[in-house]
């Protein structure tokens, strides 16, 4: 059985999604204990997997037994391991959380919900696990689809936000699915591999170019990269908190994780660093979406919106980290990827605890919220603080190594954008602050008042964890050096 | 010299942690929780006087931690100079929670568990800052302070209370993203993080022009010891509760920057870089800058509290002047500094803020005949007040000795005028407070009386220790002398 | 030449779509697109891809002008002007 | 090189032609089926860009012959064949949103939309 | 306004894909690369090993059949969307 | 496309009656034909969708949901992929990965097993397409009755 587990991650996924309407059927009730089910087997065995590429090496899986680049391949190595990881832990725990938010914010429509909610963790997994491009491809529709509708049942404006959600990403799948057909028409394979052993040659040839900015275009759209962010702000903002949540975490992660992979397994570093300046235009692109999502963030006073700018903003430290491509600062991007995404979960999920209990979002009006909610409001600041870069918390270790890849660089301009832009980011955190734990200095007693227990506990483990990681930070960059080292000459 | 494995340098910086949480636990029993408090800066303090021997014999306590990032581990290394901060802060952290206790009580302030929490964390990475081995381990604790100490800082919460905490924080997480920046360029370079005696900078083939920019980085970046330009925190935050003011902005915050630029100064540029590059002098003539400045600032200011926050700004950079002067008495008279400075600030905001919590005045010019009301405490600030001028036979005194005897050594003449001019100044601002105390007559009718026990008795001991130091240095100098042999010795 | 067959057809189906972008009857540009999906239907058959081309005319032709038309009847027909 | 484009490459232009049309559909209509239609023909047009550079000149349709024949390239066809299935499903969903939309807003003009939410 | 930034962003996208035009193969060419790898072997096997006659097919459900199960999976997401989406009675 | 069955004509709703099972018919053809020519699974569904949306405009809502309740076609859908998936699954309890056809107790070689498994899970495609369409159809046709 353990050398199935490769695609049991997804059949487990897959066979959970189609069972969960016959189990609606039966009782709507059971529907969250079974995507909590199906998203702990799929956490469990990408665990599994991280500890079997770390311990034997890169898994090559041949599905329907055929030998790539004849059948679909799922290739993973320490990159795909790790980001599945942290895609199906992210699930499995808004799962947890999402029995209550969810309930609450989209009461009654459990069935659909949670068989969507399974299909786009599963979508999401398939993204990660494959090595073959169109594959990716059909997954990425599987997990797109699915988001558009769970954004879709957010409040009145979600229905908009999904709409324009949905034609960006169209235009973004539509656009990977040319490329991948550039790809193709040139080489005659879809299999990573193989493909990047038979690009070499064509380097230099002007098609090659124009897959190359379609591939990039349409995953940026994907990563919410600046600016190709428009269809962000809405969507998190209007989605149902557990949804926002866990799109944070996962879905532009996933965006990004094919981004490295398109860039630096597809085609070669060389190429895209050296032949092509594409890391060179990206890495300024995305420092230009730092400062501004810093920005249009400080200017929000809905709580998840300007969570939902802030995100553009760290996903431009991801992407710069990444586009400098020195060992140090892809480390520091691939490190953001995991710190970015506790941090943003945690944040969302509380927004969406504070939704849940009083239904505020604006955050002038979160007064005495920290008597109100004492251990959501810390997971709160914990996470926050780890946003802003204060030791010793996750976010500064990405935000160390990311300062030190551009100093590596040798590139200022950066070191200052990294660095700075922690202050933009603890402006608009600490309104936050400020409003919730001080205020108008009142006498009167708050009472206390906090979530569900199965909302409390995953805000509360990530906030653990974002503190925890950020003590043992060199853990998770041991398993991401090993992987840039492999791939950066 | 051999190093020393230990773990009480990491028990150190838990007492107060662990504190801290019984803190939390206990919010609901104020007696308890304050118990809690109290038990934790006397076992701290006794934790880090266990060290004593080891280091008064010229050993290190090294204890290495867990990497947190990759090379770039949690590390103590306790050393005399170290040590005497810590001691310094976990003593005073004693008298400031009797203090607190008192003065929080009787002005029945909200959030006592939060201020106490709070404190506990502050001081926690004070003694972390204190005993850090590497530059990565004092930054971690560096930024936990600046975080841990905003909510004391705006713990009064009216708007103008949240104005100066935003100003607080804009400076000192600029500051620490200054810090940042520098501490990875020396990782950069160097491939390490690590104090060591001579500097580690040294040798390393880095330009010239990269160092002073390194330099000037690293003191923006330790803006917690509010050098002029960026001073202006200081006195804003003073709008905290007194007892914060005292050990925050007097002892520990303050003392941390001052304690940050040293190490860097000596431990990470080392003695021979910052002569060769010139960058001693220069730093000299700003810290003399802002001894002149700041006193002049604490001329004008009518608010004790503030007066008090310029004198601190012109006493730390006695501290730095010292330093920076490089030869063994200036570096003995600045550590020396530290240590008196605390003692003698620390006694002169209790001063003031027992005034605030008896007579609650806070402007000197109000403060007429004060000194009959309450003789105890006005005699101790005369004794805080003597010190800071430097008087004979005060602690003050000691310090400012060797510091001329530095400057008269290194042959810069100028400082030494400006050490004398500041004496006057000293004087200048700090008489009137007692002129007006025990010789102007009130206006009107005094009714109050001296302060509640609870803080009457830490500012008359500390006070009380503040002679002491001056008539018998021999204790707290031989710590420093080792201190200064192994910088001289590590050459 | 079989070229220019084809190159008319494809020009035909670029009539088409412009015609279905922009007329602000949307029933009829739900016409017009379905003979633009016919059309195409067509030239895949031309290009020897069968089965795309069966599919096509049944999803495109068929199913997509069901749900438009379907989509339609239940919203509004005509764009609105610009106000 | 004009003329080699022209003669033997006119079927790039043409899909580039309509994706471009479907692009300007896309985001240059502000009625939300239009966009939807838009969406749809961008998408036909990257599927005729496949299923034209899977054809062979001379080939037959890819289903096995007695005899040894030529075949079209049967592989850009499989892929054109799940997305189109992508293609109508998005449509699917789009169109469903756009009717809850006129179910909220009773607009289906994207400007309108904006004013009322 | 948005009428011009719409037709201009089509000129630059339409200039940009017809940038990449001269380079790709030839429409028909029997020697293009796509069909030179991978697709020869998909011929060959299909009715030896997928024991079906339609090479679609065979590639479809057999050399590819991930796919299509992915495939379908998304109309399944996209069913269950619009029961999510536009059902009013939700039993 | 209104849900109003009594103003359908006599002629729609006896052309319906014949054509539904004639499409139908056709659409199985295709169905087990796909492995021979064009056609498949996906088309087929697409096909029997339409029978029943055919049989849907003639007789209204509430007779063809006398047949085809929303449970069923629920299930339907569900049935159809659960098919596909099991024939995966199944292949990796016969001993091979997943989706190898060539391993299931089928057929006497591999390649007749691989065309059994093939049209299992074409069957299956169908069913589930067939399902979707229809509840589409439904949903989108009668604005969500």
């Amino acid at each position: 059985m353990i050398e199935h587990f490769p695609v049991l991650i997804i059949a487990v996924g897959l066979l959970g999604a189609f069972f969960t309407p016959i189990i609606g059927l039966i009782r709507k009730e059971l529907c969250s204990p079974w995507a909590s089910l199906i998203t702990l087997l799929q956490f469990l065995i990408s665990i599994f997997l991280l500890y079997q590429v770390l311990a034997a090496g890169n898994i090559s899986y041949w599905l329907g037994g055929w030998q790539p680049p004849w059948g679909i391949e799922y290739a993973i190595d320490i990159l795909n391991a790790f980001v599945l990881v942290l895609v199906a832990g992210v699930c499995f725990s808004v799962s947890i959380y999402a029995k209550k938010s969810l309930g609450f914010e989209v009461p009654g429509k459990e069935l659909p919900l949670y068989t969507l909610y399974i299909l786009l963790s599963t979508g999401m997994l398939g993204i990660v696990v494959t090595g073959d491009i169109f594959n990716l491809y059909v997954f990425l529709e599987i997990g797109s689809l699915a988001a558009y509708a769970l954004i879709a049942v957010g409040d009145r404006q979600s229905l908009m936000a999904s709409f324009n959600y949905m034609i960006m990403g169209t235009i973004s799948a539509s656009f990977i699915l040319l490329g991948i057909g550039y790809l193709y028409v040139m080489t005659g394979t879809l299999n990573m591999a193989d493909l990047s052993e038979r690009l070499p040659e064509l380097y230099g040839r002007p098609v090659i170019l124009v897959a190359l900015a379609l591939l990039v275009v349409g995953l940026s759209i994907k990563t919410a990269l600046f600016p190709l962010h428009t269809w962000l702000p809405d969507a998190y903002t209007h989605a149902p908190s557990a949804v926002s949540a866990m799109l944070a975490g996962t879905f532009t992660k996933v965006g990004i994780y094919a981004l490295i992979r398109v860039m630096f397994t597809v085609i070669s570093p060389e190429y895209v660093i050296e032949t092509v300046p594409v890391m060179n235009i990206l890495s300024w692109v995305a420092a230009a979406g730092i400062v501004a999502g810093s920005v249009l963030a400080i200017a929000q006073y809905d709580i998840k919106r300007m969570l939902a700018y802030s995100s553009v903003s760290q996903i431009g430290y991801i992407i710069l980290g990444v586009s400098m491509a020195n060992k140090l600062a892809m480390t520091g991007g691939i490190l953001h990827i995991l710190s970015h995404s506790l941090m943003k979960v945690g944040l969302f999920m509380v927004a969406g605890a504070i939704i849940y209990r009083t239904g505020i979002r604006n955050i002038y009006q979160l007064k005495g919220m920290g008597k109100k909610m004492p251990f959501t409001m810390a997971a709160f600041v914990i996470g926050a603080l780890s946003m802003i870069g204060i030791p010793p918390t996750i976010g500064f270790a990405s935000k160390f190594y990311l300062a030190w890849g551009a100093l590596e660089a040798e590139n200022w301009v950066f070191v200052a954008v990294i660095l700075l832009s922690s202050l933009l980011t603890a402006v608009y955190f600490w309104r936050i602050f400020e409003n919730v734990y001080f205020g108008v200095h009142e006498h009167e007693e708050i009472k206390k008042d906090e979530v569900p227990l199965s909302m409390l506990l995953p805000i509360l483990i990530f906030a653990a964890i974002t503190l925890l990681l950020g003590l043992f930070a060199s853990l998770p960059i041991g398993v991401i050096e090993h992987w840039v080292t492999g791939v950066l000459p | 010299m051999d190093n020393i494995t230990s773990f009480s340098p990491a028990l150190a910086v838990l007492a107060s942690l662990v504190g801290a949480i019984m803190i939390l636990v206990f919010r609901k029993q104020p007696n308890i929780r304050e118990g809690v408090s109290l038990a934790a800066g006397i076992s701290k303090f006794l934790i880090i006087a266990t060290m004593i021997p080891a280091v008064m014999e010229g050993r290190l306590i090294e204890l290495r931690l867990w990497d947190v990032l990759p090379g770039l581990p949690i590390m103590f290394r306790v050393d005399a100079f170290g040590l005497l901060f810590g001691l310094i802060a976990s003593f005073l952290w004693i008298f400031t929670t009797l203090y607190s206790i008192g003065y929080m009580r009787t002005q029945k302030e909200h959030a006592q568990t939060r201020y106490f929490f709070c404190f506990a964390i502050a001081l926690s990475s004070t003694i972390g800052v204190a005993f850090s081995a590497n530059l990565f381990t004092l930054f971690i604790f560096y930024e936990i302070l600046t975080i841990s100490t905003y909510p004391l800082v705006v713990h009064i919460e009216t708007p103008e209370a949240m104005r100066a905490g935003r100003k607080y924080l804009l400076y000192l997480l600029t500051a620490g993203v200054f810090f940042l920046f520098s501490i990875l360029a020396v990782y950069h370079y160097t491939g390490t993080t690590d104090f060591a005696f001579g500097g580690i900078l040294e040798g390393k083939g880095i330009p010239e022009n990269m160092l002073k920019l390194l330099f000037v980085t690293f003191m923006i970046g330790s803006a917690k010891a509010a050098f002029m330009p960026l001073h202006s925190w200081l006195p804003s935050a003073m709008i905290a509760p007194t007892p914060v003011s005292a050990l925050l902005h007097a002892v520990a915050v303050v003392k941390v920057g001052v304690f940050t630029a040293t190490r860097i100064i000596l431990y990470v540029f080392g003695i021979d870089v910052m002569k060769e590059t010139g960058l001693a002098l220069a730093m000299a003539y700003v810290a003399a800058f802002t001894i002149i400045v700041a006193s002049l600032f604490a001329l004008t200011h009518d608010n004790l509290k503030k007066r008090l926050a310029y004198s601190t700004i012109s006493q730390l950079s006695y501290i730095i002047l010292g330093v920076v002067m490089l030869t063994p008495s200036g570096i003995t008279g600045g550590m020396l500094h530290i240590l008196n400075h605390a003692f003698m600030k620390i006694t002169l905001f209790f001063c003031a803020g027992a005034i605030i919590v008896a007579a609650g005045k806070e402007k000197i010019s109000e403060m007429n005949g004060i000194g009959k009301q309450m003789p105890l405490t006005m005699l101790a600030f005369t004794l805080g007040a003597l010190g800071m001028a430097g008087t004979p036979a005060t602690a003050g005194f000691v310090s400012k000795w060797f510091l001329l005897i530095g400057s008269v050594e290194i042959g810069q003449i100028p400082l030494l005028l400006v050490l004398l001019a500041s004496t006057f100044l000293n004087v200048a601002y700090f008489f009137p407070v007692i002129i007006n105390a025990f010789f102007k007559r009130p206006d009107k009718e005094l009714s109050y009386r001296e302060a509640p026990l609870f803080m009457l008795i830490p500012l008359i001991l500390t006070g009380i220790f503040s002679i002491i130091l001056g008539i018998l240095p021999d204790e707290p100098l031989a710590m420093v002398r080792i201190a200064v042999a192994n910088l001289m010795g590590g050459k | 030449m079989i070229w220019t067959v084809d190159l008319v057809m494809l020009l035909l189906v670029l009539v088409l779509a412009i015609a279905s972008i922009m007329t602000r009857d949307l029933l009829e540009a739900t016409v017009l697109f379905a003979g633009f999906s016919f059309m195409m239907a067509v030239i895949w058959v031309e290009m020897n891809s069968v089965d795309v081309a069966f599919t096509e005319a049944a999803v495109g032709a068929g199913v997509s002008t069901i749900l438009l038309v379907a989509a339609i009847a239940c919203t509004r027909r005509y764009e609105e002007e610009r106000s | 090189m004009i003329q080699d484009i022209i003669f033997a490459k006119y079927n790039y232009i043409i899909y580039i032609t309509l994706m471009t049309i479907g692009f300007y559909g896309m985001i240059g209509k502000r009625n939300l089926i239009k966009k939807l239609i838009g969406m749809s023909i961008f998408q036909y047009s990257i599927f005729l860009f496949y299923i034209s550079a899977a054809d062979v000149s001379g080939g037959t349709a890819p289903i096995l012959l007695k005899e040894p024949a030529v075949y079209v390239n049967p592989l850009p066809h499989v892929l054109i064949l799940t997305a189109i299935v992508v293609a109508v499903s998005t449509l699917a969903v789009g169109l469903s949103l756009a009717i809850r939309i006129h179910r909220e807003f009773g607009t289906l003009d994207e400007d309108k939309i904006i004013e009322l939410s | 306004m948005r009428r011009y930034l719409a037709v201009l962003s089509c000129a630059l996208f339409w200039a940009i894909l017809v940038y990449g035009v001269p380079d790709l193969p030839d429409l028909g060419d029997p020697d293009a690369p796509s069909h030179k790898h991978v697709v020869p072997e998909y011929i060959e096997g299909s009715y030896k090993e997928a024991g079906v006659t339609n090479i679609v097919t065979a590639i479809l459900a057999n050399y590819r059949g991930y796919d299509t199960l992915g495939e379908t999976t998304v109309i399944f997401t996209a069913g269950i969307t619009v029961m999510l989406l536009i059902r009013r009675k939700w039993k | 496309m209104k849900p109003e069955p009594e103003t359908n004509d006599i002629i729609l709703r006896t052309g319906a009656s014949i054509m539904v099972p004639l499409i139908l018919l056709w659409g199985l053809y295709v169905l087990i034909h796909g492995a021979l020519g064009p056609g498949g699974g996906f088309q087929a569904g697409v096909i029997l969708a339409a029978g029943f949306i055919l049989y849907t405009a003639a007789f209204g809502l509430g007779e063809t949901k006398k047949i085809l309740t929303m449970k069923r076609v629920l299930l339907l859908a569900s049935t159809g992929l659960l098919i596909y998936a099991g024939v995966g699954v199944l292949a990796i309890i016969s001993g091979g990965s997943f989706l190898e056809y060539g391993v299931l107790p089928l057929g006497h070689s591999p390649a007749e097993s691989s065309k059994y498994g093939i049209e299992m899970v074409e069957v299956g495609i169908g069913l589930t397409v067939m399902a979707i369409m229809v509840s589409i159809f439904y949903d989108i046709a009668f604005n969500g009755e």
